[in-house]
């Protein structure tokens, strides 16, 4: 069993292999969904998903930090939302685009800060900060705008979201970009280490000489920031600023980081992870779409495939690495 | 003495009401969705053809949630004509959430059928949504809300006429009932849907063309489902005693309504008028019934929405249409008689 | 050379505190104690359970604020805001809980906090490159830097925080009981390092309540007592007897209890176990007998004994008290039956931190009316094992996680004496346990075995097996490798468990 | 400072003294609300309130136990409307409505089972199970009946939530019924210390022979048994077994139980603050309602006042502790 190199590399590590595992029951799931509909497997779609699913990338990598540093932000849907009617609302105004896009990112660094003080400084419980955090910033936004936004937005609105760079959709791009700086920042630097370090046991790593709460704080602000930015991918792609998106969304990243591996008492996570965990969850909604599964079954349905998905995940996880230990 | 119900058949009337005093609703704004401006009557398209250009097509029907009533109606109603001209439906649930939309319309995109009948959201949104499904190639047509612009053939009914009517009656049936008596308001609103803002707007303009004096003393936010307008219409009663009128955004806000007067104790027609839009079933039992208040109502027609888009859709797929095509589907104010009501349900929630 | 500031005076002493008090709700945890530590000296620290040792590092640490009182480094008075003001001050530290991140490697834990690489990058190899040196330095050559911390052994965790703390290049280096959870041999590389330290000119601060360690490395020792100081000792002065009766407030006498048991029939009998660790393993118990179990770090003590009790899974084999097999792999049945383990990792597996010392003590108890658990028998039985045990606390219903690791120990041991148990598991019963505390419970293992228990013990300091034991059983890589009797000496034990290691 | 024995008793224990604190800050806000609008403080509004708190007291009080057992329990929304659907369409159909009602509360106690023993035999994360159930709940709910049903409702069926004993409404009995169930099995039942043990530390919970997976398997029952009951009081009170009710419903449930006291991280919590919690919850929109507050800036003052609640809270809570210890 062992003998296999490959096979001897991914059983190594518990959380390679786990990774490798998920990526295995993305692709039982995409199997049995061409199956059923052969538009499932084409070009096109797989573009349609990757465009869909990359605003869950980019927030979820945010996200998979914050918990591996134990914390937890609730407030991405909204966040999500504000930085989409803020940029429309500016770019209506004829503020150039990149200032526009800037000031909804700095908004989303700007309540990120908030939520980071207060859960560190007032030592809070971060649900509650940061449920209160998606109250206001929703607020906000209806206070912008109650309706979308597209009236007057200029034609390079879409720059973001529906570009390309050759065969490559640019949110596809954009979010590779962030899954790659975050896998290569927990990987390869020092603040990496130490979002493990604070996560794992915050007070081995204050007594190491660790700064916790800027560590903290600077992960929630990256939240914030990537928040806003899935805002603006989703927001250019689907040409509005609207109030009403990323209801929920925050349930569907907590979704993808934990589907990835991540879990809620820290310490532990992986990027890649979460990148195989948000496309499991867009996968499935766009499978089930053209597998024309009833609606209401739908819910039934998603319901039982994110159960079966981390059971089986598990079952086969702890299989291996018994054989492994045997062999 | 009448009862409430025959009070309220001898007031109800299918005309609009003229401004008693222009200056009491000259602050009211008008539509903000919609195309009010159109005054197409629907005509031959709510009559079933003998063949439809969609049969043997695939077909994709979207509708903003299945858990109302009326978009119930509406897959049914669909469901039968699929039956019907030979064609293979695919519905889509929106669910209530501008996020799950996005996405339909992708997954729409990359099913590419032959025709699409959408429901949008926000009429702001739709816009690109359906420019979308357009530039993939595929024949759109939308349905109830619309798009803020016109890009595609579209069937809509007027929220604003429509609830104008009801406020029409409604003050109709206060005044009966309560003379001059000073009339306060209060609405369930949902304050985030453009199409509700008209709804509410107009109910207001109805009502006081004939109250003038009528006042409005609170919108709560009652989220346009039964149990979070159910809190906000009791805490609207609670911070309000003195309110006489409320108007339900739709069935579920006056529902909500009707329960918390329940609670409270209220639940009489000797407390004052309630109304709303939609017409659903358990809406028309409260209307018919003399112990509820619920005493105007206006029919959101599931059944002519279907007729009347699949006709379109149609139409659309044989070239027949163009992006300025569009059907206005009637609002009508539902009679609070026995006859009334069943007239208005056979046709439009056929069992 | 030294990573702190230069020194504005060679001859100030390292670190000196004068005054430092420190209260915490309900307990008075230091007061007004002064100390100096010079350089090349080791200065040992010595005192009861919760005499205030922890909290004084955890003061000159940073860790902590002060009530009040100064600190020194150097001569030169200092403020800590924290633990990165100590680390700068070349202050280095081994805190008694051990404080390892779980999920990082062996080299990345070592160099947390002061990683090699340019700017923001880790620099792994560095990192490993490091730890595999400093890792040899104390003898675990073997521990690969690229494993999870959390894979770990207590021992080899434990190496990894002396690793770490020398890693530092400090001038003061201070160990809270970094030997407790060690094995003899690694507590000999230990001491040979600290002398190298000390010839350097670093000063050293040891926590300890081993005796023997003390006699062995202490140029002074202070002695607390209730949060104060009671005295500081030279070399000379520093006479076992003579601690003890400072620490104590008198004169302890012998600690071990006389051997003068009368074994009864066999209790538990353990016929051909396995499990993942240990391989066809038998043994048996006898009601009065005290059986020590002894072995390397790794022998598979741990694992023997938490396969008795069904914590661990059991491949093969069964175990039996009074002639009655138990059900296999579960904890309740072994409960059932009559056994109890006190396990070998206090914080993680011993106490639930955030209950009372009460509900601790009764966490295994069955046998009463649950509604009158608050009041009434259990509250009285309760108070009387805490009696017994000698637990220190302000209340039976302070958190347990409040109290010192000894009065810790304490209850994790009492909270079987109330039930019917017939057989005691104890895996290193008096890990950071002070010198009287350890008396007291040897003296109350005793009493068990005299009450008819069948016991069995595992301890790493070999004097505790020998001196309780009447029989010792020798494990080596998962195998037993003989037995002895309770009158076998240190060196016969020790060739022993040594005998039959494989060369691969 | 700690002469007043009523003083000292509550400072003397740290979940106590936190509850008192609670209910001073929900007493802040009572007096704010009082002074925006007289209408708030009477009695009408207090039943009012009560009323509407019910269904969240309730099931905050079993999510409490899960949370303080280290669970979580995301499915209590929907759980809330299959009850409500099923008992309603038993009892259109002619069923006796004790029996109606027990077959709903039966539902919520076997999806909390499947929750628990997916959860506990299979090791996977409890949001990711009761995430799928959430789906999976609220599909079955669509597909029992797709839209709400009023019609042909036994004219009793409003019993448990319009009633009222004397001058106490039959839902807010109900609440207090629950509430005295769960205070006493937490402070004075064996089950109660070992809910507690389990989440303070599962592995000394188990090996002093704490049948770790039957605690939690049964709080995960309760869980969905009182989600039951809550969509009960809720549907018999709103006139409707209703498969729409209840989104977003495990947000408010989680909040309620976080500022009541009670962390993500197990081992702590009490029954009487999520009670203080949920009322605030209650409170605060009922308060904002009444006070006339825009809509939109309602979502701004909830997240504001929801995370100056806990930040006060935390403050006065040590400002107290630190007087304590220095009297
Ligand atoms: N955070 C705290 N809150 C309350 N009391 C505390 C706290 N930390 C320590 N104490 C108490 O302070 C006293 C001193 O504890 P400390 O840990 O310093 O003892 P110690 O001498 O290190 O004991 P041991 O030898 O058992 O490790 C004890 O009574 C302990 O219970
Ligand atoms: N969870 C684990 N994963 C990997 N190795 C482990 C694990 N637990 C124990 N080991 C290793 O298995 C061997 C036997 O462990 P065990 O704890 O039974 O030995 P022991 O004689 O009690 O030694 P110790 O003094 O370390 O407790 C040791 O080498 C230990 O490091
Ligand atoms: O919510 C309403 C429904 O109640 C129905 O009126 C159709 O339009 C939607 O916006
Ligand atoms: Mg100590
Ligand atoms: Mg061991």
């Amino acid at each position: 069993m062992n003998r296999n190199p490959a096979i001897h590399w991914i059983i190594s590590d518990r959380q390679r292999l786990q990774t490798v595992v998920t990526l295995l029951v993305l692709l039982l799931m995409i199997a049995a969904f061409s199956f059923l509909n052969p538009r499932f497997l084409t070009l096109t779609n797989f573009q349609n998903v990757a465009r869909n699913t990359a605003p869950l990338i980019i927030s979820a990598s945010a996200m998979t930090v914050v918990m591996i540093a134990r914390g937890l932000d609730l407030s991405v849907g909204s966040v999500l939302a504000a930085s989409s009617v803020v940029a429309a609302t500016l770019a209506v105004q004829g503020v150039p685009l990149p200032l526009a896009f800037l000031a909804a990112i700095l908004l989303g660094c700007l309540i990120g800060f908030a939520n980071g003080a207060i859960i560190v400084k007032m030592r809070v419980s971060p649900i509650i900060v940061t449920l209160g955090a998606l109250n206001i910033a929703r607020g906000l936004a209806y206070l912008i705008t109650p309706s979308a936004i597209l009236v007057g937005l200029p034609r390079n609105w879409g720059s973001i979201g529906t570009s390309s760079i050759g065969p490559f959709p640019m949110p596809i791009l954009l979010a590779v970009l962030v899954v790659a700086i975050y896998a290569f920042v927990t990987r390869r630097t020092k603040f990496g280490k130490h979002i493990y370090a604070v996560g794992g046991n915050e007070e081995a790593a204050r007594l190491s000489g660790v700064n916790v709460e800027r560590t903290l704080i600077t992960l929630y602000v990256l939240s914030g920031a990537m928040a806003a930015l899935a805002g603006l991918v989703l927001s250019t792609r689907v040409g509005s600023g609207d109030p009403n998106i990323g209801v929920g969304f925050e349930l569907e990243v907590i979704a993808a980081v934990i589907i990835g591996g991540t879990s809620l008492s820290g310490g532990e996570g992986r990027i890649l992870g979460t990148v195989i965990g948000a496309v499991i969850v867009g996968v499935l909604s766009n499978g089930l779409n053209l597998s024309g599964v009833e609606p209401f079954w739908q819910y039934v349905a998603q319901g039982v495939v994110l159960i079966a998905a981390v059971v089986v995940d598990k079952r086969v996880n702890e299989g291996v690495l018994r054989m492994g230990a045997r062999a | 003495a009448e009862g409430p119900v025959a009070l309220a058949a001898k007031s109800f009337s299918t005309e609009l009401c003229a401004p008693k005093d222009p200056a009491a609703v000259a602050d009211i704004p008008k539509a903000v969705s919609g195309f009010t401006g159109y005054e197409q009557a629907p005509g031959d398209w709510l009559a079933l053809p003998d063949a439809s250009p969609l049969k043997g097509k695939r077909v994709a029907l979207s509708v903003m949630g299945l858990g109302q009533p009326f978009f119930l109606a509406i897959k049914k109603q669909w469901e039968m004509l699929a039956e019907k001209y030979g064609f293979e439906l695919k519905v889509y649930d929106g669910r209530f959430d501008a996020g799950t939309v996005q996405k339909l319309v992708d997954d729409i995109i990359a099913d590419a059928p032959d025709a699409v009948a959408f429901a949008p959201l926000d009429s702001g949104a739709a816009v690109p949504q359906v420019q979308r499904m357009l530039d993939a190639g595929l024949k759109v047509v939308t349905y109830n809300v619309q798009p803020a612009q016109v890009v595609a053939p579209r069937v809509f009914a007027n929220d604003f006429a429509g609830s104008q009517l009801v406020g029409c009656n409604t003050a109709r049936y206060f005044i009966e009932k309560f003379g001059d008596k000073k009339a306060i308001i209060g609405v369930v609103d949902l304050p985030s849907l453009p199409q509700v803002q008209d709804r509410k707007n107009g109910f207001l303009y109805g009502f006081k063309s004939l109250v003038p004096t009528a006042t409005v003393a609170q919108s709560v936010d009652g989220g346009g489902v039964i149990d979070k307008a159910n809190p906000a219409a009791a805490d609207l009663l609670q911070g309000h005693p003195e309110i006489n009128v409320i108007f339900g955004i739709n069935n579920d806000s006056s529902l909500g309504t009707i329960a918390a007067m329940k609670a409270a104790n209220l639940y009489s027609p000797e407390w004052g008028v309630v109304s709303s839009v939609d017409g659903s079933e358990p809406v028309m039992a409260e209307l018919g019934s003399d112990e509820s208040p619920l005493k105007a109502e206006s029919g959101y027609p599931p059944y002519d929405f279907s007729v009347a888009t699949f006709n379109l859709l149609g139409a659309t797929l044989d070239g027949k249409s163009t992006k300025d095509t569009q059907v206005v589907v009637g609002y009508p104010p539902i009679k609070p008689t026995a006859e009334g009501i069943e007239a208005w349900l056979s046709r439009q929630y056929p069992r | 050379m030294p990573s702190g500031a230069p020194s504005p005076d060679a001859a100030a002493p390292l670190l000196s505190v004068s005054g430092l008090s420190k209260h915490f709700p309900g307990v008075r945890a230091l007061t007004d104690v002064s100390f100096d530590l010079k350089r090349g000296e080791v200065h040992c620290l010595i005192g009861e359970n919760g005499a205030g040792k922890s909290t004084f590092v955890k003061l000159i640490a940073g860790a902590q604020k002060p009530d009040a009182g100064t600190i020194a480094v150097r001569g030169k008075s200092v403020v800590l805001n924290g633990p990165r003001d100590a680390k700068a001050l070349g202050l280095a530290f081994i805190f008694q809980e051990l404080s390892v991140v779980d999920g990082l490697t062996v080299a990345e834990n070592i160099v947390l906090g002061d990683e090699p690489g340019r700017g923001g990058h880790f620099d792994r190899d560095v990192a490993e490159t490091t730890a595999r040196r400093l890792l040899a330095g104390i003898g675990f050559d073997g521990l690969d830097p690229a494993t999870r911390v959390g894979r770990l052994s207590t021992a080899e965790k434990q190496a990894v925080m002396i690793a770490k703390a020398l890693c530092a290049n400090a001038d003061v280096i201070v160990m809270d009981e970094p030997t407790s959870p060690l094995e003899e041999q690694e507590v000999r590389r230990l001491f040979a390092v600290i002398a190298t330290l000390k010839a350097a000119g670093k000063g050293i601060i040891y926590v300890s309540h081993k005796m023997r360690e003390i006699e062995e490395i202490a140029d002074r020792v202070t002695v607390f007592k209730d949060g104060r100081k009671v005295a500081t000792l030279e070399r000379a002065e520093a006479e076992p007897r003579e601690l003890i009766r400072l620490m104590v407030g008198r004169d302890l006498g012998d600690v071990f209890p006389s051997k003068s048991r009368q074994p009864g029939p066999i209790v538990l009998s353990v016929e051909k176990l396995s499990g993942a660790r240990i391989h066809d393993i038998s043994l048996s118990v006898r009601s009065g007998e005290i059986v020590g179990i002894a072995g390397l770090v790794g022998a598979g003590r741990t694992e023997l004994m938490r396969s008795i009790f069904g914590a661990d899974t059991v491949s093969s084999g069964r175990v039996l008290i009074d002639g009655k097999p138990v059900t296999p792999n579960s904890v309740r049945r072994a409960i059932g039956s009559g056994l109890g383990l006190v396990p070998e990792e206090r914080r993680a597996q011993g106490i639930v931190g955030v209950l009372s010392v009460f509900d601790n003590l009764l966490l295994p108890w069955t046998e009463f009316p649950a509604s009158r658990r608050e009041t009434g028998a259990p509250r009285a039985v309760a108070q009387r094992t805490a009696q017994t045990m000698d637990v220190r606390t302000p209340s039976l219903d302070q958190r347990i996680s409040l109290l010192s690791g000894g009065n810790q120990q304490k209850v994790v041991v009492g909270k079987w004496l109330a039930m019917k148990t017939r057989v005691l598991l104890l895996d290193e019963p008096t890990r950071g346990v002070d010198i009287g505390a350890k008396r007291e419970i040897y003296r109350i293992i005793d009493e068990l075995a005299r009450q008819g228990l069948a016991i069995l013990l595992v301890s790493s300091e070999l004097p505790e097996v020998i001196g309780l034991a009447d029989r010792i059983i020798v494990l080596n890589q998962g195998h037993l490798v003989g037995e002895l009797p309770g009158t076998a000496t240190e060196p016969e034990v020790m060739e022993l468990s040594m005998l039959h290691e494989p060369a691969a």
